[in-house]
């Protein structure tokens, strides 16, 4: 059932997560950006703050609206919380002709996440099926994971998307699971309130703490017509339709040499990425005798991603965009049985040259 | 043959076990052969992550015995970082061992059938265990050759066991060379060339192929050529690799994660990734 | 690390430079103590008088090439150095000082606009890597180097591996940092996409464009970067000057439809590991 | 004793920055040639800047010297300001001094600890010194780690910071960044008193010598950033008018690029000059701790120039303690500029004394003309002139003595070798 909030139960909401222990993790103004930081205070929330983004460019802007959750997708996504870009695994040490390997027990801080949005918890359904359900697991990514709570929050303010395309990916603007807790933000002349609907029965015990009324038939319709309208008014698309098979197929379309010639291979567009999940492994040894492991976000934009000895197979700027672009769109299918891009429009925003995977694409099923 | 159960996996994902270095022999100028304490059952084909401490990690294929589980061997070419670490412990040493990872030539299924092995370099010591267990189980396979290229007589692994291969096990060892250095009346030539001279029906039998990419292509088209049908080829394929558990990422060929889904494939499987360039 | 072999020898050069790589290795305050344990430092006056004479196992040279006395220094230090490691933008590149390099600018008629009496003077007219005189076996690179590069550099020797030193493109770490990027954001040329990693993305840190100080990435793609700042309005002449600092002379950094016009940087100071 | 010819030659000076050289001549027992030889190559900053960018100049001229780099931003900043007729006020200016007391800590602590210390125990080398003071070692590299960590915070890093800018800053520290340093600078501030007495107990070499005494003296403070240039023969003059009255000259007697006074006499900048000209300006503990070890001005020892340096960190300690603890973030971190054909100049105080920078720009803000002058360059005469007489008041020391002492007198400047850019390899005859 449905709870109607406004702006100070929202903050209460935050303060009743910290007081459960949560580090809170939300979206605050920082270097010019909204983005999400931890140890986020109600009165951090960026009212009022909203962005637009084009290939290459974002920017922020006054809404004037005092929306607390007006922005769109931040310039990374959270998933730094569940899966450290820089992490130490083990150390060890010599003992005598051996060594004793000293495995830290995973860290389980609980981390809530406030503000998540529909591409980002699908994200990280994603990242469970990589982590968590394949011949694998990973015992670091498990235990943070089971820690996590998600407080999403359904697009519904603005129409136009700038450069995210989750409607057609089939991931949002409303919230599918994964999540805890959904809020959907409304502002109608001066009324601004949230309808919140818990998940789970961690998500509804929270809720219960907090004050709200029921909602009402018309509070829960405005929401639905809400999300309803940015799904409808997306811009920009992907035409998902037999995309694996197209990708999978497209090694020799022309397209990647023209995109390979813009590609700086920065790595950006991975690291911004919310599904990737490559992993450099590094080991090394300091002058006091101990070794350690330590894992780091990688990209498939590197040479060594794919190096074996005598060279890099991915040599070139094409190659190694194609690999990415083909991953993402195609062979992911066949990988994890879903999509590897969950439309959240960072890639393209954030890529210094403002390559759009949208616009490759679709040129890509035009060329074929 | 899938090794890892659940008991094993978390070794597995987690830290190397230090495996102590029962003896290291040299194979050539730069391939040694460890012989570990066992580490128990695995298939032929598998490979392990092998650590040397404070220096790296790297894959390397199982060259023994999968009969003999109290030993574990490894045959290792030194020729960068790690590798030279570890050709260069010495016995009493220990190495870390993380596995065994992924998929094995198809024992099962060659199983009353000719069998042609393909292979050059150190793409041997991975098809090894896969010949120990033909030879213990002989009676299970039909005619077996091995067609096997060095780049030179010298750098030709596993050559003391070539006779025993022919005589106490009923394989045929067909060899070649790049070139022909020192003392040397065989072949000379590309492995491919030996595929018309093996007594196993090509045409019917499973072929099992390890080497550079390039001679893998070779010797598909030398096989098809022979009326082999590809979906009797299988083919170990090599990826950076940094974890062996298919969370990092580095192995992929397409859809492919070459520690968990390989490293041998049907080739058949990979073929449409595997004729392309820098996938 | 085997304990009972001696401790390997380090000597440190010092050719054209300002003197920061060498720093950098006294900037280590935690570690320097573990480093003289586990080095024997054989010529370093930066930090001792003590001399060991040579021949030493490593060799860290920092400076670039720019009179003939350092071309003739640096050939005797090869021949007395197993491992030689250049240290530093000048020792890889030339430095800040090979913009007497580039056409139209000459040392020689340089000279007497900061001397008096321009007799005096020996200078060459290029200042060059040292990797265009002698081979070398790796590099850290950096104007200044990070100092931590310096220690895996040294635990790398210890240990007998391959350093871990970065040599993909500066927005990786950047982005693993948690930076909000300013060329996107803020609209600020950066040439971090080009940069080699490892200086700890500082410069967007601080809310300004990278200025390529550690060096060309892995695979740069100055074409298409400078496609990017002209859409940012930038003008020409400050396209040319923002990539010519301290790794002017290096190839990776030399823009589109631009040529070395003088003996180029070896590519050994490139590459995957580089040592 | 039939003494003819001895010769006292230090091929490559160590435990400076730089590359030098000492030759002392002694001739039927008198003091002839002496030589401070500087053979760092010329790397010709001043040519290669012009053409560059305004903005451009504090990131390069930081590659002078990788020692003080700190010291040409700011002088360079400070110059190009005053071309176009800024001042930057407020926490801005603040910032600047805190940055600037980092670079003294880093390069004081690495001089006095590492580099000139082992000379006054005997030792060759603070890794030496370290195995029968290891504490002393170990809480002077903690010290130096404090000034870095000042440069890392408010500059980007220790060595060429990055966030140096004409107008101020590119980004001002938040409070949450400084106030982690307050808590170190406590325990260095009590640290280096401890270590300051220590220092007093070293033997100082005999040598008293008449300087002009040449440092920027501000009403207000103990001078870093700005002021007049006092001297103590020839009294105050503004720093515009800088070039007047000190001059370089190019002669082949020397090695180099070397200054001189209005009256064509050598003179001395640095510490002792600072300390000696303004003493009263000394924060209160470094004034305290002066007493109590009995450092009062006039020093004219050069050798206690290792103990004006500890006072000197003291006050830096202090200066960054009261900084930190002001500190509120700018609502800007700079003041914007426009370019304009203009000419300006400016002095700091590098850890080695005085720095001065003078640029012309041209209306696009490209430099068209550069001027530096480092203060290894203007102590070279001095350093030259202390050698003669230290050497001839200790003649009766055994080669290796007098070659080690020599050693020590130069590196009672600290000499930075690669800042003084104008000093070069000069062809000299020898007979
Ligand atoms: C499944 C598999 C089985 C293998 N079996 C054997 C074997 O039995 N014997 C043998 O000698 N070699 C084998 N190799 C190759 C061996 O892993 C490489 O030679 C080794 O990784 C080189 O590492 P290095 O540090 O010595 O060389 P460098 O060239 O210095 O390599 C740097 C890093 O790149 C990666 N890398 C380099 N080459 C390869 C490669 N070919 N494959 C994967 N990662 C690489 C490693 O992470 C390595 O640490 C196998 C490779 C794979 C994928
Ligand atoms: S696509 Fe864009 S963001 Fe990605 S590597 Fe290429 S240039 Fe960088
Ligand atoms: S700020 Fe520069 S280095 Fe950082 S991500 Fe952006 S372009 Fe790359
Ligand atoms: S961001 Fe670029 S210029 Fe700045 S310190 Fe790093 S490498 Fe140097």
């Amino acid at each position: 059932m449905s709870t109607v909030m406004d702006v100070q139960a929202v903050y209460t909401l935050i303060d009743s997560l910290k007081s459960d222990g949560y580090e809170v993790v939300g979206p605050r103004l920082r270097d010019k950006a909204l983005g999400y930081v931890a140890g986020t205070n109600g009165s951090d929330l960026p009212a009022g703050l909203g962005d637009d983004q084009s290939p290459g460019n974002y920017r922020t802007r006054d809404r004037g609206d005092g929306a607390l959750f007006g922005f769109r997708s931040s310039p990374q996504s959270w998933r730094r919380w569940i899966f450290p870009p820089n992490a130490e695994v083990w150390s060890a040490r010599r003992d005598n002709d051996s060594f004793v390997v000293d495995t830290s027990a995973p860290d389980s801080m609980k981390v809530a996440v406030i503000g998540a949005r529909a591409c980002d918890v699908a994200a990280l359904t994603i990242q469970d099926k990589v982590f968590l359900d394949g011949q694998f697991q990973d015992p670091a990514y498990k235990a943070r994971r089971e820690n996590l709570l998600i407080v999403a929050v359904n697009c519904s303010l603005d129409a136009d998307s700038n450069t995210c395309f989750c409607a057609s990916m089939g991931t949002g603007p409303r919230v599918q699971a994964g999540h805890d807790i959904a809020l959907t933000e409304i502002i109608e002349g001066d009324k601004h309130y949230f309808v919140a609907d818990a998940q789970t029965d961690e998500g509804s015990r929270i809720l219960e703490g907090i004050s709200g009324a029921p909602a009402g038939t018309d509070e829960v319709a405005a929401a639905d017509s809400a999300i309803s309208n940015v799904a409808d008014s997306m811009g920009r698309k992907v035409d998902a339709d037999g995309l694996p098979e197209l990708m999978n197929e497209s090694y020799e379309s022309p397209r990647w040499t023209v995109v390979g010639e813009r590609c700086l291979s920065c790595t950006s567009c991975t690291m911004v990425c919310p599904t990737c999940f490559c992993t450099n492994i590094e080991d090394s040894g300091d002058l006091n005798g101990v070794a350690t492991r330590t894992r780091s976000w990688d990209s498939c934009f590197t040479l060594r991603h794919s190096h074996i000895h005598g060279g890099a197979i991915r040599n070139t700027n094409k190659a190694r965009y194609r690999q990415w672009a083909i991953h993402k769109m195609g062979t992911w299918q066949e990988q994890f049985g879903t999509s590897g891009c969950v439309g959240c429009g960072r890639c393209i925003t954030w890529c210094p040259s403002g390559i759009d995977i949208t616009e490759e694409v679709t040129a890509i099923r035009e060329e074929a | 043959m899938t090794i890892a159960t659940k008991q094993n996996l978390e070794s597995i994902v987690g830290a190397p076990r230090p495996a102590k270095i029962l003896s290291v022999d040299r194979n050539t100028d730069d391939v040694w052969t460890l012989r570990l304490e066992g580490q128990g059952a695995f298939g032929p084909g598998q490979f392990n992550m092998l650590y040397v401490l404070g220096v790296g990690e790297v894959p390397i294929s199982i060259s023994g015995s999968p009969g003999k589980t109290d030993e574990l061997l490894h045959t290792v070419r030194g020729v960068g970082g790690v590798t030279n670490a570890i050709t260069s412990l010495k016995a009493g040493q220990s190495v870390g061992v993380r596995g065994p990872f992924g998929t094995s030539w198809p024992m099962a299924a060659a199983k009353g059938r000719d069998v042609v092995i393909v292979t050059g370099g150190i793409g041997l010591a991975p098809l090894r265990p896969a010949i120990y267990h033909i030879i213990e189980n002989r009676a299970d396979y039909g005619k077996v050759s091995l067609l096997y290229g060095a780049r030179t007589p010298k750098e030709m692994l596993y050559a003391d066991e070539f006779d025993s291969w022919r005589e106490t096990g009923d394989i045929e060892v067909l060899t070649t060379v790049d070139a022909a250095i020192g003392a040397w009346d065989g072949d000379v030539g590309v492995v491919t060339t030996l595929i018309p001279r093996a007594s196993a029906d090509i045409s019917d039998a499973v072929a099992m192929i390890c080497g550079p990419e390039v001679m893998t292509r070779f010797t598909v088209a030398g096989l098809a050529e022979r009326n082999q049908s590809k979906d009797n080829i299988y083919v170990s394929l090599e990826r950076n690799m940094k974890c062996g558990t298919a969370h990092c990422g580095h192995c992929q060929l397409g859809p492919k994660f070459v520690c968990k889904d390989g490293p041998v494939f049907k080739f058949t499987d990979v073929a449409h990734w595997f004729e392309k360039r820098e996938v | 690390m085997s304990e009972a072999a001696a401790k390997p020898t380090l000597a440190v050069w010092k050719f054209s430079s300002c003197d920061g790589c060498q720093l950098s290795i006294l900037d280590l305050e935690e570690e320097l103590l573990d480093i003289v344990g586990a080095v024997e430092i054989a010529y370093f006056p930066e930090m001792t008088r003590a001399v060991v004479k040579g021949p030493y196992d490593v060799s860290l040279v920092e400076g670039s090439v720019t009179t003939p006395e350092e071309a003739e220094r640096i050939a005797e230090i090869r021949e007395n150095s197993k491992i030689l490691i250049t240290l530093g933008a000048c020792a890889v590149a030339g430095g800040i000082q090979a913009l007497r390099n580039f056409d139209g600018a000459d040392a020689h008629a340089w000279v007497p606009t900061v001397y008096a009496h321009p007799e005096y003077i020996s200078t060459l007219s290029t200042s060059t890597a040292i990797s265009d005189h002698i081979d070398i076996q790796g590099s850290v690179q950096g104007c200044p180097p990070n100092k931590y590069h310096l220690l895996e550099l040294i635990g790398s020797l210890v240990w007998g591996r391959t350093p871990n030193l970065p040599t993909h493109s500066q927005c990786l770490d950047c982005k693993v940092k948690g930076n909000v990027c300013v060329l996107v954001a803020h609209g600020t040329p950066c040439l971090g996409p080009v940069t080699r990693a490892g200086c700890g993305s500082v410069c967007p840190s601080y809310h300004r464009g990278c200025y390529g100080c550690h060096g060309p990435a892995e695979t740069p793609n100055m074409d298409a970067l400078t496609t990017r700042w002209r859409s940012l309005g930038v003008a020409e002449d400050d396209i040319v000057r923002g990539r010519r600092m301290f790794y002017a002379w290096d190839p990776g950094f030399v823009g589109p439809g631009e040529e070395h016009h003088k003996q180029p940087a070896a590519e050994t100071t490139r590459g995957q590991g580089s040592i | 004793m039939t003494e003819t010819k001895r010769v006292i030659d230090v091929g490559y000076l160590a435990r400076v920055e730089g590359e030098g050289s000492i030759r002392v001549e002694v001739e039927n027992g008198t003091v002839g040639k002496v030589e401070f030889g500087i053979f760092e190559p010329p790397r010709l900053f001043e040519a290669f800047l012009r053409g560059r960018k305004f903005v451009d100049a504090p990131d390069i001229t930081a590659r002078i010297c990788g020692i003080c780099p700190v010291a040409y931003q700011m002088s360079s900043t400070h110059a190009l300001e005053d071309a176009l007729g800024v001042s930057v006020d407020g926490q801005l200016r603040e910032l600047r001094r805190l940055l600037y007391c980092g670079e003294w800590i880093e390069s004081h602590v690495l001089h006095v600890f590492m580099l000139h210390a082992p000379d006054f125990l005997g030792f060759q080398d603070a890794i030496q010194m370290a195995a029968d003071h290891g504490e002393v070692v170990k809480t002077a590299l903690k010290m130096k780690a404090i000034g870095n960590d000042i440069l890392e915070v408010v500059g980007g890093r220790a060595v060429h910071p990055v966030n140096i800018k004409v107008g101020g800053f590119y980004r001002a520290p938040t409070k949450e960044e400084l106030h982690p340093l307050r808590e170190k600078l406590e325990w260095a501030l009590a640290a280096m008193m401890d270590s300051t007495k220590l220092i007093a107990t070293f033997p100082f070499p005999d040598l008293e010598r008449k300087y002009d005494f040449v440092a920027l003296h501000h009403p207000d403070e103990y001078a870093l950033n700005e002021g007049e240039i006092l001297s103590s023969r020839n009294g105050a003059i503004s720093v515009a008018e800088y070039e007047q009255n000190y001059t370089e000259q190019h002669v082949e007697r020397s090695n180099a690029l070397q200054s001189v006074n209005k009256d064509g006499e050598p003179y001395l900048v640095g510490p002792i000059a600072r300390f000696n000209l303004n003493y009263d300006q000394l924060s209160p503990a470094a004034k305290s701790m002066a007493e109590e070890v009995g450092l009062k001005p006039p020093v004219i020892n050069p050798f206690k120039s290792i103990l004006v340096r500890a006072i000197e960190i003291i006050f830096a300690f202090e200066e960054s303690i009261r900084i930190i603890d002001q500190y509120e973030e700018p609502s800007e971190s700079y003041v914007p500029l426009e370019p304009r054909k203009s000419s300006g100049s400016a002095c700091t105080e590098a850890p080695r004394g005085l720095l001065y920078h003078r640029y012309d720009i041209d209306d696009d803000g490209l430099i068209t003309e550069a001027k530096i002058v480092p203060p290894t360059a203007q102590n070279q005469l001095t350093i030259e002139d202390d050698l003669r007489e230290f050497a001839t008041n200790h003649l009766h020391l055994s080669d290796d003595d007098l070659t080690w002492q020599c050693e020590q007198a130069v590196r009672n400047y600290d000499p930075c070798i690669s800042c003084a850019t104008h000093t070069l390899k000069v062809k000299i005859d020898r007979k």
